[in-house]
């Protein structure tokens, strides 16, 4: 059937109202948000490191203790320490949304189950590297 | 109300979600540890680690470990990467900043670019005579 | 005891820009948002506009902004803020008079999902269905469409074409269904920048349902199902 | 104004006004359909309904007993033949809303559950959770949605039908949005408009149920039926009236005084039944009639307790337990938590009786035609003749579903056979309303829509309340002749023309007061007692079947009021009998 086209009277207009850049600022649960997305940034500033050792690595031990050097800086511990704080934060969020996405087993013990595995990652590496 | 008659085109957003996703899955359970070790106690040196330094790697490297070394670069560097550079580009259009297509490239192909660069650099370190 | 409403007022016929009007009203520990919009439109200014029906939090009429948060108007209590309480009409919708949203775009997204049962078989028996299979879709069935999932998530508020968490909660809903034969033709819809892809999980949605049906887990669930569409289409000629 | 042509319009967005267009655009592809509803269909308040549909489903029940309940039921004041077409029907239209989609409650083998419920002899009720009309109506939404010849007018307000030579023409109706009025011309009309719970202060329903359907086909000389039966939920919560579901009971819950007694026990429903084992049609599953009866003996006796001012007795959960609570009546928990702060898990929730039903409506035939031609009348609105003196629980959400059908059928049937009424005739009429609708506004006087409703709701309660007597009852009607005296005063001060609910809700006042007077004036008629309508003058307070085994009809007459006048009842094979609950049945069977 051909719709019969309901005409709106042209004199009232809706409000419509633009939702500003800054949105994220008007709700806390928007800034832990914007927060989560942001925890990319210093995950790239040590992203960058790692790639600065590779490349020392790839050079000669010279440029090797170049990038120990630059690893001691206080600034860069500063920022891998904030890339830290920030990994934990995103492992939080997004331990916490995957059982929601693949509700595979009951969503506490698939939590409790990621961190495990952070935890034994860490550990291993620390076996690995520290105690070596 | 309107009959809805276009059918929309295909996203190709899911390999860009699959390549976050597990990005997303390297971020939580590989950085943590890493990021720690690495970025805060070594430097600081709270730890003796022993194998980080420059002949040690360099022997692990001479030993076959080729293999684990490229899951250990597309793990802790490469995914990583596409991780970010998903949520880069959705975080401009949350912040509004109508970057279209070439955001979208230059999210993605920078990712695309510092992953070979990754590789490659990791390809010269196993390429490398031993001093 | 009084307090004071600050409501958000706009008459298209007069205004060009919403402004906002404050009103006294009595309250006790059950006087609900709704009862309060009602004692200002019985007695003190009937010409305020909202939309409200069965004031027992099922028919997702009364949707509205309480202090920046979309919340049902019956079902959110004053007893629970302070002195003064700031009403607004729902975000992201445009706003027709006062509290009154225009939500015909949320409509035409629900039905953009085919929200129905799809399945050419011809029986007069019912289907049978266990408990197990009706557990996997039942809690996406408890959408009372009210809108305030809409209202809390940016990405509709930046996008108005992105469906949103309600009709791909539907969607989902009908996925899961046992009895349901339509997921292909759904996909298209759920698979385009303007289906799920258009969420990025700010999941705002989930904790303002009042239904507690957790839209967010159906879009992202829709993700995987989108993702393993794409697949399968890869290998299709 | 603007025009539109239709085949066939449908008001009312509800369970019934949906399942009908589906209908009209299953049994008609070539059928235009124009839904009209003054909400978005999935506000009607179809949507509130909890406990459930019933149709025979067991094995060990039969359409004779569903028959026999329902008509003991209706205190024998059922046409028996529409009580044999509905049974006969109930199933096969649960049956499609199950391949529609609705999620009905299942058994462990995956077959549809049902439950009890009040005045059954089986279990007979489909259900989905304490969701029930929440699950029709959607599934009817969504499934409407398929049909490309139903074109919907969401928040439309029909202010009147369009009726020449004695049929329909179309309506004339207010697009809230705009303030603008559009004649829409169609060959059949359905009301599905619901009903007019609202013109009572205490009631479970919502706030749109005024009773405008009613209102509208009666102003055109079609009776309403059997009004005065207006039913009392007896479990409604204190101050807001909002409903806990009957099912409560059929999941075993139990009615308690103040004193902690079973007191229904005192009033032909005993002997008592142990906790957690209810039996069909005893005690807590008696009849809402008798139950919301045996509250008013008790606030009378001083037994009742108080909550916030109101009376009230207690509905008992505690026993059921968690899990079962929370997988049979999870609305129930919320809304008691929200709304009367109590865990039913381990509180007695506080409950008194409310206006939850119309039995009457729109006088129509088996087939849903009314008087007038191509005017059709289905759901809570209508008075098909199934709900007599009382409708049992359950009954009415299928009622929509088969009757709903039917009337869609017919008035699609009807479209393809008649022709249009040439438009010339109906220009007055518009004329005449868009006159009307300017005379509504003016200077603001000392009364407001709100202030005479108060009072129309608070008479009603008082006149027409669970027991009623002459005095009382004349009182009323006075009152609600004075009220409509003073309407005709009322001007509406807001002239915005869009969303002017203040405009709206003097229409409704409109229909609610000529809904209540006819309501009144049947009442204060039927000189017996019977179902829902019970009197305390001498002489009136048991049932007078060799006087009043009839329906009543209510008819508008030129100065506003009501004449009231009988038809017989249509009596099949069940002749009138006592209706027994309790022991007292069981003996009989
Ligand atoms: C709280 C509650 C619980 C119930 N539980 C049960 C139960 O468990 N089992 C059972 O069998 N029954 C139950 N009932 C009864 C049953 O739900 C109702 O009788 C039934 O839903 C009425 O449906 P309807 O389609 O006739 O009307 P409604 O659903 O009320 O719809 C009326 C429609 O008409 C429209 N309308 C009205 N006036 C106008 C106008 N002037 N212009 C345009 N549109 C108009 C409205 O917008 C609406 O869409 C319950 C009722 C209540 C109140
Ligand atoms: S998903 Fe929840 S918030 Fe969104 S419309 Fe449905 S009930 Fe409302
Ligand atoms: S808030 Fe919006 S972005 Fe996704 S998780 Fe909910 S739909
Ligand atoms: S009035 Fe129905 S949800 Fe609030």
């Amino acid at each position: 059937m051909t719709e019969q086209k309901v005409n709106s009277s042209s004199t009232p207009k809706p409000y419509h109202s633009e939702l500003s850049a800054f949105w994220w600022l008007k709700h806390r649960y928007y800034l832990l948000y914007m927060l989560r997305e942001a925890t990319v940034l210093p995950l790239l500033f040590f992203l960058g490191c790692l790639m600065y050792g590779l490349y020392s690595l790839s050079q000669s031990e010279q440029h090797w203790l170049g990038f120990v050097a630059f690893m001691q800086q206080g600034w860069v511990i500063a920022l891998n320490l904030l890339a830290f704080v920030a990994s934990l934060f995103h492992a939080k969020t997004f331990f916490e949304l995957f059982p929601r996405v693949m509700p595979l087993a009951p969503a506490a013990l698939m939590i409790a189950g990621q961190w495990l595995a952070t935890l034994g990652v860490a550990t291993v590496l620390f076996l690995m590297l520290g105690a070596g | 109300m309107k009959p809805v008659n276009t059918q929309p085109k295909r996203s190709d957003e899911p390999i860009w979600w699959a390549l976050f996703s597990a990005g997303g899955v390297c971020f939580a359970v590989f950085l943590p540890g890493l990021m720690l070790l690495l970025g805060v106690l070594w430097p600081l040196g709270f730890l003796e680690l022993s194998p980080l330094n420059y002949a040690s790697l360099q022997q692990l490297a001479a030993f076959g470990y080729g293999i684990p070394a490229l899951a250990l670069v597309g793990a802790c560097i490469c995914l990583p990467l596409f991780h970010a550079a998903h949520r880069i580009h959705h975080g401009m259009h949350d912040l509004k900043l109508n970057t279209g297509l070439a955001g979208k490239l230059l999210c993605y192909g920078l990712a695309a670019l510092l992953s070979a660069t990754a590789l490659a650099l990791l390809w010269c370190v196993l390429k490398q005579p031993l001093v | 005891m009084e307090k004071t409403l600050s409501i958000v007022r706009y008459n298209p016929e007069l205004d060009s820009q919403p402004h906002s009007q404050s009103y006294q009203v009595p309250v006790d520990n059950s006087t609900s948002v709704l009862d309060a919009l009602l004692y200002i439109q019985e007695q003190l200014d009937p010409t305020l506009a909202f939309r409200w029906s069965c004031r027992m939090a099922i028919c997702g009429s009364c949707s509205v902004m309480v202090n920046g948060i979309p919340k049902l108007g019956c079902k959110t209590f004053l007893r629970d803020y302070g002195d003064e309480v700031l009403l607004e009409p729902l975000a992201h919708f445009a706003t027709e008079k006062d509290l009154v949203p225009d939500i015909n775009v949320f409509l035409q997204h629900l039905q953009q999902v085919k929200p129905y049962l799809i399945n050419p078989e011809q029986s007069e028996q019912p289907h049978k269905q266990s408990p197990q299979q009706l557990a996997k879709y039942r809690k996406f069935a408890n959408c009372i469409n009210c809108g305030l999932c809409y209202s809390a998530c940016p990405q509709f508020g930046l996008n108005p074409e992105f469906l949103g968490p309600a009709a791909l909660t539907l969607a989902q809903r009908y996925n899961l269904d046992s009895r349901d034969q339509g997921k292909a033709e759904r996909m298209p819809e759920l698979n385009g920048k303007n289906g799920v892809w258009g969420c990025t999980f700010v999941g705002f949605c989930s904790d303002v349902c009042p239904k507690h049906l957790d839209p967010a887990a159906a879009v992202n669930q829709g993700k995987v199902a989108s993702a393993t569409d794409f697949v399968i289409s890869m290998f299709k000629p | 104004m603007q025009i539109i042509q239709t085949d066939v319009v449908i008001i009312g967005g509800g369970g019934a006004g949906l399942r009908a267009a589906i209908a009209a655009a299953e049994a008609d592809p070539e059928c235009r359909i124009a839904l009209l509803s003054k909400v978005y269909p999935m506000r009607s308040h179809t949507v509130a309904a909890e406990g459930g549909a019933a149709a025979v489903t067991l094995p060990e029940d039969s359409l004779e007993q569903h028959f026999q309940d329902t008509v003991a039921g209706s205190d024998w004041l059922a046409d028996q033949d529409v009580v044999d077409y509905f049974v006969s029907h109930a199933y096969q239209e649960l049956v499609q809303l199950e391949r529609w989609g609705c999620p009905w409650s299942r058994k462990a083998d995956g077959t549809v559950q049902v439950r009890r419920f009040g005045g059954m002899k089986t279990e007979r009720t489909w259900f989905a959770a304490d969701k029930t009309g929440f699950h029709i109506l959607h599934t009817l939404f969504q499934t409407s949605l398929k049909y490309p010849n139903i074109q919907r007018f969401d928040e439309f307000f029909v202010l009147d039908l369009l009726v020449a030579e004695q049929q329909v023409a179309g309506v004339l109706a207010m697009q809230l949005s705009t303030g603008e009025l559009f004649h829409i011309q169609a060959k059949s009309v359905v009301l599905a408009t619901g009903g007019a719970g609202r013109v009572f202060h205490y009631n479970t329903n919502g706030g749109i149920v005024t009773g405008d359907g009613m209102a509208l086909a009666y102003r055109h000389g079609v009776a309403l039926r059997d009004m005065e039966f207006v039913q009392y939920h007896p479990t409604g919560l204190p101050g807001s009236g909002i409903l806990i579901t009957e099912a409560c009971r059929g999941e075993s819950g139990v009615l308690l005084n103040k004193d902690g007694y079973r007191y229904l026990q005192d009033y032909g429903l005993g002997p008592e039944t142990p906790l957690g084992q209810p039996e069909n049609k005893c005690m807590e599953l008696g009849p809402r009639d008798k139950l919301s009866q045996a509250f008013w003996h008790e606030q009378q006796k001083g037994r009742t307790g108080d909550y916030q001012g109101h009376a009230v007795v207690y509905l008992d959960l505690r026993h059921l337990g968690c899990d079962k609570l929370n997988e049979r009546l999870p609305f129930i928990c919320d809304l008691a938590k929200s709304y009367v702060n109590v865990d039913p898990q381990h509180q007695l929730i506080p409950i008194r009786p409310a206006v939850h039903y119309t039995m009457g409506g729109i006088q129509t035939d088996v087939q849903c035609h009314t008087a007038i031609q191509g005017l059709y009348a289905a759901g809570e609105c209508a008075s098909v003749g199934l709900h007599g003196a009382n409708r049992l629980g359950s009954n009415s959400l299928t009622e929509l579903l088969v009757f709903g059908k039917v009337a869609g059928m017919e008035a699609a049937r009807h479209a393809r056979q008649s022709r249009a009424v040439p438009e010339a005739a109906l220009k007055a009429q518009c004329q005449e309303q868009l006159q009307q609708l300017q005379a509504r506004f003016g200077e603001r006087q000392k009364d407001t829509v709100a202030g005479l409703r108060r009072e129309m709701t608070m008479a009603m309660e008082q006149g027409c309340g669970i027991y009623r007597d002459a005095a009382g009852m004349q009182q009323c009607l006075d009152t609600l002749q004075a009220l409509k005296q003073r309407y005709q005063q009322l001007k509406v001060g807001d002239r915005s023309k869009v969303f002017n609910y203040e405009l709206l809700q003097h229409y409704e006042l409109g229909f609610g007061l000529d809904v209540a007077e006819a309501m009144c004036a049947s009442a204060l008629a039927r000189r017996e007692s019977r179902g829902s309508h019970q009197r305390l003058d001498a002489g009136m307070n048991s049932r007078n079947d060799s006087d009043y085994l009839q329906h009543s009809l209510a008819s508008y007459q030129a100065d506003g009021s009501a004449r009231i006048s009988y038809q017989q009842v249509n009596i099949t094979k069940s002749a009138p009998a006592a209706r027994l609950y309790g022991a007292a049945q069981s003996k009989e069977a």
